[in-house]
């Protein structure tokens, strides 16, 4: 399954701006949280991070569908 | 409804609103120090959609709960700000006073709840995400 | 540190403060309607001298209960305000936002109760002095 | 004894800008308000007046003494 994945903040230091993954394990955000933690060990190093599916925030189960586009959230932090 | 923008330039001062009594504005500047370190500048960071979407979800909700609140404002720097800048204004317009300070001390809460932008702090040795680590 | 003016002149925005990272300003506008009725202008009389040390007290007050406002400022239009223009402007400036709602908000409600400052709308078809009869 | 008396809001359309007073009956502002009752009856249907002696505020029991500034003070409406 190939979905964008982007990053912002810290974690886009760490993953960078924008990636593809092409992986069949990952099907929803608790695969994809296991994945990332993974193949980007300095993720779990950070603040607890949310992850966006299209634009809205998702759960553990929130399902990845084949064009999704994907986001880590850290802590947010403006005004 | 909601008068919303993420820029790369200067904030302006938004004008005043003749047809509401009460108009109630947040100005968030960038300190010079941070924990006691000069902080030379903050560089932001956004989802430009998701925050856009987030911000109109949270305008969503001010006019729910004070229904008389006819404008709701939020224009947020993004890229450098430097100190002694502004960073993020809010204003909300109402026929009283009390609706619109209490709709705009929300909308700012809410502001740095849910809505994915990221501040980080350059010092003369470096630079900080904040909030992001332990 | 108390910043009061009372003016016959149209008030002035007031400039950021850049040292303080929390600037709640609120402003008040003549609107023009009222209790149905359109309002033609506004007329405010003060106790000019009165109405300063009244208001120097009341800066005392938010000094004294939130220490960390740098700023306390309150410009109030005397004389002739028409539809659509400012009447009062006030903004407390404080390193944290919660306090600076706050204080303003309290700055706000306590000029209404105490400052020797009246308010006669103006219509077509008469005047009335706000709050003065029964 | 003399004093200024000064008239703001609606009071000042009933009593004027400000007028002296030299009334020996009148020591403190509980008889002032008799002795204003009496001499505008207009002010009697308005709603509750305060009085301050000197730009403070003052209770029934404040005294008035020769030269000071006596002011009538019609429910406040500033902001």
């Amino acid at each position: 399954m190939r979905f964008s994945l982007l990053a912002f903040g810290v974690a886009r230091e760490i993953v960078g701006n924008e990636i593809t993954v092409d992986n069949s394990d990952i099907r929803d955000v608790q695969s994809l949280r296991i994945w990332l933690s993974t193949t980007y060990p300095l993720l779990s190093g950070l603040n607890k991070w949310a992850i966006a599916v299209n634009e809205k925030y998702a759960t553990d189960s929130t399902l990845i569908a084949p064009g999704d586009v994907v986001a880590i959230i850290p802590p947010v932090s403006g005004g | 409804m909601a008068d919303i923008l993420l820029t790369y330039q200067p904030l302006e001062f938004s004008p005043v609103s003749p047809a509401d009594g009460a108009q109630v504005i947040f100005q968030g500047v960038v300190r010079p120090f941070s924990k006691g370190k000069e902080v030379l500048r903050l560089e932001f960071d956004a989802y430009e959609p998701m925050a856009i979407s987030e911000l109109e979800k949270i305008a969503e909700e001010i006019k729910a709960k004070w229904p008389e609140v006819n404008q709701v404002l939020l224009h947020h720097r993004l890229g450098i700000v430097n100190a002694g800048e502004m960073a993020v204004i809010a204003k909300i317009s109402s026929p009283h006073r009390a609706d619109a300070f209490e709709a705009c001390a929300h909308l700012m809460n809410r502001l740095k709840e849910t809505v994915p932008i990221w501040k980080k702090e350059c010092y003369n040795d470096g630079h900080y995400w904040v909030s992001s680590t332990p």
